[in-house]
């Protein structure tokens, strides 16, 4: 392959690559006032990323590069990635100050970098290393977000946790790997099965093994049951806009590369670990709702309410990419669906924080927020809009996304062992939503009908308010418009599964007898290809 | 199936709750000190672990002893890295690990990958380490230096763990018997063999097999490596130079845990 | 000659014995070290695999992780000094004024 | 013109009025204050532009290619098909419908420019108002051109709430309040019988498409393909109706209509003329392959229409509220285009309703341009001799009189005349009340004109009345025009008849038990009953001449001799009353009982049920101890709870 093949395949990565290392440098030139520079690149980079993204359009599913695959999720993940990405870059447009506006962000550009990674990945070091690019720079950006001395504190928190969580995936990928006896992820099922997987005499036990471990390090990454304990900490110490940001960039990360770990499995699971993620999915919505109740901090609200909605999505991952009929039918898109909507939304929630500050200091506490209702009506507007569907109302995406990830569960046919569970799943689902009105309509009262009102500062500065504005407008659209996202999360159904599919192409090629050498034929898998020719090389 | 390991596990098991004990009792305390129990017991259990792992060897070959003499050597460096009350004896112990571990990664053939353990960790990381600490350094020895926290849970949860990962170990076939791989593949007929065995990549020069292999396969992997290292770097600069007001309180003055809030054992 | 499951095991109690470390050890530079501890369980994990299956995949892989364990540890340290200036102590339980 | 002029078109016709309600609503009231009507105005014309092209289409096209359904996106898609199209069928009926809509309300919210403004300032919410509006024009076309059941009842639903945010615009009155909750609640026992209709349709044929829907009713089988009973038919049908009752105030749901008068005059003319109640009889319309597949509900139809006429008719003559006259003619109208739907007189019925648009808006402007003088005063008691005063209000309003009345050569004539033509073929009883309608109506509209604009010049006390403004006088001439004017598409050959005649021709006109026009058609029976109907308009004009110009004494002599009957019609019937006793009280009484339960029985239950979450809530905390090692214990131990579970469950460790 040639460079040309690394520029059309990865154009997007590298342009957000080469921008990231251009906004490092924008940085290191610093001048005596803040100025917004490295802010607006940025900016200019994530959007040429995402034409880049639009001009090549939905890739071609077999074409790779070494350790990549470019499947339709990696199409999804791009524009989902890029344009929340966007949002995420104005709401943090004025977040870091003077000096280290440039290495803050980079570090943005390179965490969305990560994510797009993690989407192509076909290898487990990949996705280890795409896993790791995602979360590396949002440690910085959690320490360098603001002055006061939670920031520190709840990058520390992050940082340490997300090392033994790094640590538990590491582990869990080498067994994988010891398992399957290969790293390329579409290969490994083959391994797996041949190592007799689920009930395994030989080695398949090591394999439920390496699955839990790489569960737990993703699950870190998610905030699911047992491993959100972080998460409220974190939300809170971070500046409202790193928040923000956290509550997407890791979830899509990690669900994503959760998608594809599952995917790569064939979604062939044990029973056991679909018990295992039925009660994860269970504990997590409502250890979340539930903790929320007790919350007078906003920012611990929307932090309680990030690890519920995690566990709604758990739900859609348990149904897996193709279950039965009705008006979702498939989990992988309705888990994708929501993710993007919930970065969003969430976004919007936290841009309300950013935008505003009272007595000094960024608003947070559900005190902080009265009187904004009168005193800046469009603002609550948009932020009532974000929380409406978080709440999962309609007339919101949010309210979209839980029809899907709900009815996905409920489309599973009755004759399927998991059905009865998945249906018990989705009430316990649906509950949760309950419980969590109480709160959200808190946050909501807060704004309107709260008494003793506050003098509201605007802090934000204008890209804040645009980023709080798009981010409840994309709430409305795509309630109106689902199919723009869903359609593209949908061509995943089959794709996703593209361990089994991919592996029986490779089974196939290979039995037809020795590739044709001359480079015309069809080589489908050159990541594969050049290993065989580097052992040959080593051969000679 | 071939195993190397007896197929029950519960010797192991009981082996890792000796191991247990005697860790508890090794971890630092300031109340009563356990030392020598604690040294009494993890031995015992240390010993029992090898003969273990050594218990099929029936004549002992240069192999399996140096393998015992490191693992030991590596899980007794492990130990002190955890329990010595001193941060810059524990950084010393890990080089240790680090070097017993090297070792074992010679004796599995990977020579490269020992060389470069012992260059990057004993001498880039761990150099790194000791700096942090020296400039850190307090007068005297710190009370949360000397105290372990929930030692007793900590080792439970660990050990619980391990017990979990490596009560499996007799489903893992033994690289003695240098067919079972093979035979495994063979046996299979539905399967297609996956590799070709014919190109074995451990013969001849470990090193160049790894260098191709990063130039070509994981040469993606590559790249991402080196834009982290970038941004560890630019990320450890921002942080450190940041300016943070200092809030520093005098040691000698201050009770554990009661920065911030009371915390409660969990 | 020794089998992988032997290389398993050790390398599950150096990854046991890390993880003891991070729970218990207050002091945070021990705690890091720690999780340093668990990568060298992972190390001679992947390898005593790559062994088994006889091909250096698994070699590149332990190379990365020493890659992984670098880029954390810069990190970790980078960190650790703000920390040390702020509060002038590496107490863990220092940093532990949110809860709830 | 090809399809993808059609596709835009339509496309445009729902987003213009939309997109002007979405930026009015946005920007409001600090960039746009007093110019909010131009984006309205905009989005309105727009449509209406569109409608007209539509219309061009359609009236171009030939045989079966007039109908077209045109699929714009797929709201909730999912693998097995769509499970919610968005989609518009565009046909002629539809064509009709929407230029009629788009054009009524293109004046009207030209005319609203004008009115909602005091001494030329802009009142309180004039920006909402004008969102509103458009709004309101966004939900009717959708409900128009919706091509599936479910956008019809969404397009429905959301007349409905834009008749409420309307009617209440004026919510700080509280008649006005009290007008707009009526009027939706009245709706919403319509639309639920509407809703279990549709759900009943999608029970039985399992889609919501009108094409497949329809194409089932005309074979007569369900989706499982079982025969397809009349009962269940009739069912549907009745269900329907209810809705239609509701939406376009027919007895026993009238009730909210003359209320409705609460809510500023442009909103009277939208309500009345163009939206909202029309919505029932272009539905019954668009199904009427369901109502002409059953007898009885034809038959319902056709009674129920008969009776509202006459029964609505027989109240406006003694009411003396001038809006509130026209309310109730507006319901007798209606009755008019029940009468004939269930005659099997689809074609006039739409004709009916394309007229009576144009003088109805009318007269409703005209009154407001009155009331816009009179200082909010509407009463006919309180003023008369307008004529001098407001001229050309007078001049327009009594064009719209006249359209109304039936007098012979106007619209309301040739439209009027046709209904009680088969009417008469179909039953000589629904004829006749038909023609008594008829004269009523003559009757009591031209009362309103000759109490209001004749007699000596009154006007109530410090008022200084003076002619309205050309943003004003311009819709009223324009509508003039079309009132008087419009009668004629029908009446040459029957060109209106024609154009609709692909959409009734399977239903409406090949089931009718009377074949259309195979009675002697010859001069008598045809022009004949024009000449009774027209001369009887004539004799009723002449009546009220009499009686309020000439000899004002002798209504006050009637209204005392008749107590009775006066008071029963002045009371409207005592519908209201008949309501508040045997609904609204008990309904209270109910109301009172059921907070007795919400108090203690359900706060009771709410407070052990959330008392759970509290209670976990205060467990779960002491996981997040706020130290980092805390946090890596919980998750360490977790873990391993997790490991071994799973462990022992797929047969692992030892």
């Amino acid at each position: 392959m040639g460079l040309s093949d690394y520029l059309s395949k990865l154009a997007p990565e590298l342009i957000l690559l080469v921008g990231g290392c251009a906004v490092l440098l924008i940085g290191v030139t610093r001048s005596a006032r803040p100025t917004s520079i490295a802010s607006f690149a940025s900016l200019i980079v994530v959007f040429l990323a995402l034409i880049a993204t639009f001009s090549a359009g939905a890739p071609d599913a077999t074409a790779s590069l070494p350790g990549l695959l470019f499947t339709s999720l990696v199409y999804y993940t791009r524009l989902s990635a890029l344009g929340v990405g966007l949002l995420i870059l104005l709401v943090n447009w004025y977040q870091a100050v003077g000096e280290e506006r440039g290495e803050y962000m980079a570090m943005v550009l390179f965490s969305l970098l990560g994510i797009l990674l993690t989407a192509s990945a076909n290898d487990l070091l990949v996705l280890f290393f795409a896993i790791e690019l995602v979360s590396v720079p949002t440690y910085v950006l959690i320490g360098l977000s603001r002055p006061e001395h939670r920031a520190p504190e709840a990058a520390v928190k992050y940082f340490f946790l997300g090392a033994m969580a790094a640590a538990l995936l590491a582990y869990g990928l080498s067994f994988l790997y010891g398992v399957a006896g290969t790293t390329t992820m579409h290969q490994v099922v083959d391994g797996v099965i041949r190592s007799n997987f689920v009930f395994g005499s030989s080695m398949g036990i090591y394999a439920v093994i390496g699955l839990l471990f790489v569960f737990a390090g993703l699950a870190f990454k998610v905030a699911a049951v047992p491993f959100h304990v972080y998460a409220p900490d974190v939300y809170e110490g971070a500046a409202s806009p790193v928040t923000g940001l956290l509550g997407f960039v890791p979830k899509l990360a990690g669900f994503v590369a959760l998608v594809k770990v599952f995917g790569m499995l064939s979604w062939e699971l044990p029973l056991a670990i679909q018990w295992l993620v039925w009660i994860v999915a269970a504990a997590t919505m409502t250890v979340g709702n539930v903790l929320a109740l007790l919350q007078q901090n906003a920012k611990r609200i929307l932090a309680y309410s990030s690890i519920a909605h995690t566990g709604y999505m758990l739900i859609a991952l348990l149904v897996g990419p193709v279950a039965g009929g009705g008006p979702m039918h498939d989990g992988v898109a309705a888990l994708l669906f929501y993710v993007t909507v919930y970065g969003a939304m969430n976004l919007g929630a936290f841009a309300l924080l950013a935008a505003f500050s009272v007595r000094g200091k960024p608003a947070e506490t559900l005190s902080d927020l009265a009187g904004l209702g009168k005193q800046a009506p469009l603002a609550a507007l948009a932020f009532a809009i974000c929380v409406f569907s978080l709440m999962g109302f309609p007339p919101t995406a949010g309210f979209l996304g839980k029809v899907y990830i709900f009815s996905s569960a409920f489309s599973l046919d009755s004759a399927h062992s998991f059905h009865g569970p998945l249906v018990v799943l989705a009430v316990i689902g649906v509950v949760n939503s309950a419980i969590g009105a109480a709160y959200y309509l808190r946050l909501v009262a807060a704004v309107y009908i709260s008494r003793d009102e506050q003098e509201v500062v605007p802090t934000g500065g204008t890209p804040v308010r645009l980023g709080l504005a798009l981010c409840s407008i994309a709430m409305l659209f795509f309630f109106v418009w689902p199919s723009g996202l869903v359609d593209r999360a949908q061509a995943n159904a089959d794709v996703v599964l593209h361990g089994q599919r991919v592996a029986t192409v490779v089974t196939t090629a290979s039995s037809a007898g020795p590739r044709p050498s001359d480079g015309t034929g069809a080589v489908v898998f050159l990541a594969d290809s050049d290993v065989r020719s580097a052992s040959d090389s080593r051969d000679e | 199936m071939t195993s190397a390991l007896p197929q029950h596990a519960y010797a192991l098991y009981a082996i890792f709750a000796l191991g247990a004990l005697g860790l508890y009792c090794l971890l630092p305390r300031t109340e009563r000190a356990r030392t020598i129990p604690g040294i009494v017991i993890g031995s015992s259990a240390l010993i029992g672990l090898l003969l273990f792992l050594g218990i099929r060897i029936a004549s002992p070959t240069s192999a399996s002893v140096y393998f015992c003499i490191f693992s030991a050597l590596a899980i007794l460096g492990g130990v002190r890295v955890i329990t010595h009350p001193k941060p810059v004896y524990s950084a010393v112990y890990f080089v240790l690990v680090v070097v017993a571990v090297a070792a074992m990664l010679i004796l599995l053939q990977a020579e490269f990958l020992a060389a470069a353990l012992i260059i990057i960790y004993a001498g880039a990381i761990l150099v790194t380490y000791v700096f942090v600490i020296m400039l850190a350094q307090q007068s005297g020895r710190p009370t949360y230096d000397r105290r372990a926290r929930e030692p007793f849970a900590a080792v439970l949860a660990g050990f619980i763990l391990m017990a979990a990962v490596a009560g499996q170990v007799s489903t893992l076939p033994g690289s003695q018997d240098a067919t079972s791989r093979s035979a495994r593949m063979a046996s299979d007929e539905s399967l297609p063999a996956a590799a070709d065995e014919s190109a074995d990549p451990l013969k001849g020069s470990n090193t160049a097999g790894m260098g191709v292999l990063l130039m070509t396969k994981y040469v993606i992997a590559l790249e991402i490596a080196g834009l982290l290292l970038l941004i560890s770097m630019v990320g450890a600069i921002a942080l450190s130079k940041k300016r943070a007001a200092s809030e520093r309180i005098e040691e000698e003055a201050r009770p554990i845990g009661q920065i911030g809030k009371e915390v409660k054992p969990f | 000659m020794t089998g992988v499951g032997e290389y398993v095991v050790v390398g599950a109690i150096l990854f046991a014995l890390g993880l003891v470390g991070f729970l218990s050890r207050r002091n945070l530079i021990v705690m890091f070290l720690s999780t340093e501890l668990m990568f060298q369980g992972v190390v001679v994990n992947v390898v005593a695999f790559s062994r088994l299956h006889e091909h250096v995949d698994g070699q590149a892989f332990a190379l990365f992780l020493l890659a992984i364990a670098a880029v954390e540890a810069g990190l970790a340290l980078g960190l650790l000094v703000l920390l040390y200036r702020i509060r002038g102590t590496l107490d863990a339980d220092a940093w532990s004024t949110m809860s709830g | 013109m090809s399809i993808e002029t059609l596709k835009l078109c339509a496309i445009l016709i729902a987003l213009a009025p939309l997109g002007g309600a979405i930026l009015v609503g946005a920007l409001g009231r600090p960039a746009l204050r007093g110019r909010s009507h131009w984006l309205s105005i905009l989005g309105v014309a727009v449509a209406f532009v569109c409608s007209l092209i539509v219309f061009g289409v359609v009236r171009g096209a030939h045989g079966e290619q007039t109908s077209a359904m045109i699929s714009v996106y797929d709201w909730i898609a999912s693998g097995s098909g769509s499970w919610f199209k968005v989609e518009f069928l565009i046909d002629p009926l539809a064509a009709i419908m929407l230029v009629t809509v788009t054009g009524i309300s293109l004046l009207v919210v030209i005319y609203s420019r004008d009115y909602m403004r005091d001494h030329g300032e802009p009142v309180r919410g004039y920006e909402r108002f004008f969102a509103y509006l458009a709004l309101f024009v966004f939900s009717m076309c959708m409900l128009v051109q919706g091509g599936n059941f479910l956008l019809l009842y969404l397009g429905w639903e959301a007349v409905g709430l834009c008749s409420y945010l309307l009617i209440g615009f004026y919510y700080q009155r509280p008649a006005a309040a009290a007008a707009a909750k009526k009027a939706f609640i009245v709706n919403r026992v319509g639309d639920f019988g509407f809703g279990l209709g549709i759900l009943l349709i999608y029970i039985t044929f399992r889609t919501l498409d009108y094409g497949r829907v329809f194409q089932m009713v005309e074979a007569g089988v369900t989706a499982s393909g079982d025969p397809l009973e009349t009962g269940r038919l009739t069912a549907i049908s009745l269900l329907l109706l209810c809705g239609a009752c509701g939406k376009s105030a027919q007895l026993p749901l009238h009730v909210w209509l003359p209320d409705a008068m609460e809510g500023p005059s442009p909103v009277s003319a939208l309500i009345h003329a163009a939206t909202m109640v029309t919505a029932g009889v272009y539905m019954v319309a668009r199904c009427g392959v369901m109502f002409t597949g059953s007898p009885t509900a034809m038959a319902v139809v056709a009674v129920l229409g008969a009776v509202t006429a006459l029964f609505a008719a027989t109240i406006a003559v003694t009411q003396t509220d001038m809006k509130r006259i026209l309310a109730y003619s507006t319901i007798s109208q209606l009755g008019y285009m029940f009468l004939g739907l269930g005659v099997y007189a689809a074609g006039s019925a739409i004709f009916h309703l394309f007229t009576h648009a144009f003088f109805k808006a009318l007269l409703f402007l005209a009154a407001g341009s009155v009331m816009h003088a009179m200082g909010g005063i509407i009463d006919i008691r309180r003023f008369s001799g307008l004529r001098k005063i407001l001229p050309w209000t007078f001049f327009t309003f009594v064009l719209g009189a006249i359209a109304l009345a039936g007098v012979p050569l106007t619209s309301g004539f040739f439209s009027k005349d046709e209904i009680i033509h088969h009417a008469f073929t179909h039953h000589w009883a629904l004829g006749l009340i038909g023609l008594l309608t008829a004269v009523l109506t003559a009757f009591y509209t031209f009362r309103m004109v000759f109490v209001a604009f004749f007699g000596t010049e009154r006007v109530p006390e410090g008022v200084h009345p003076h002619e309205s403004g050309r943003w004003m006088l311009v819709p009223l001439f324009l509508l003039g025009i079309g009132a008087v004017f419009a009668g004629y598409f029908g009446f040459p050959g029957h060109n209106f008849q024609h154009f609709l005649e692909p959409v009734f021709h399977d239903t409406f006109v090949a089931r009718s038990p009377v074949p259309h026009g195979a009675e002697p058609a010859g001069f008598w029976a045809q022009y004949g009953l024009m000449f009774v109907s027209g001369a009887l308009a004539l004799l009723a004009i002449l009546v009220a001449y009499a009686l309020y110009v000439r000899q004002p004494w002798i209504p006050d002599t009637i209204r005392s001799s008749a107590g009775r009957l006066y008071t029963t019609l002045l009371h409207k019937y005592y519908a209201d009353e008949a309501y508040d006793a045997s609904v609204v009280k008990p309904l209270r009484t109910g109301g009172k009982v059921c907070v007795g339960l919400d108090d203690y029985v359900v706060d009771g239950l709410i407070f052990v049920v959330t008392a759970i979450p509290r209670g976990l809530a205060y467990v779960l905390r002491v996981l997040q101890q706020g130290a980092i090692q805390s946090y890596a214990m919980a998750m360490a131990i977790g873990f391993a709870v997790i490991m071994w579970v799973v462990l022992l469950s797929t047969g692992g460790c030892g």
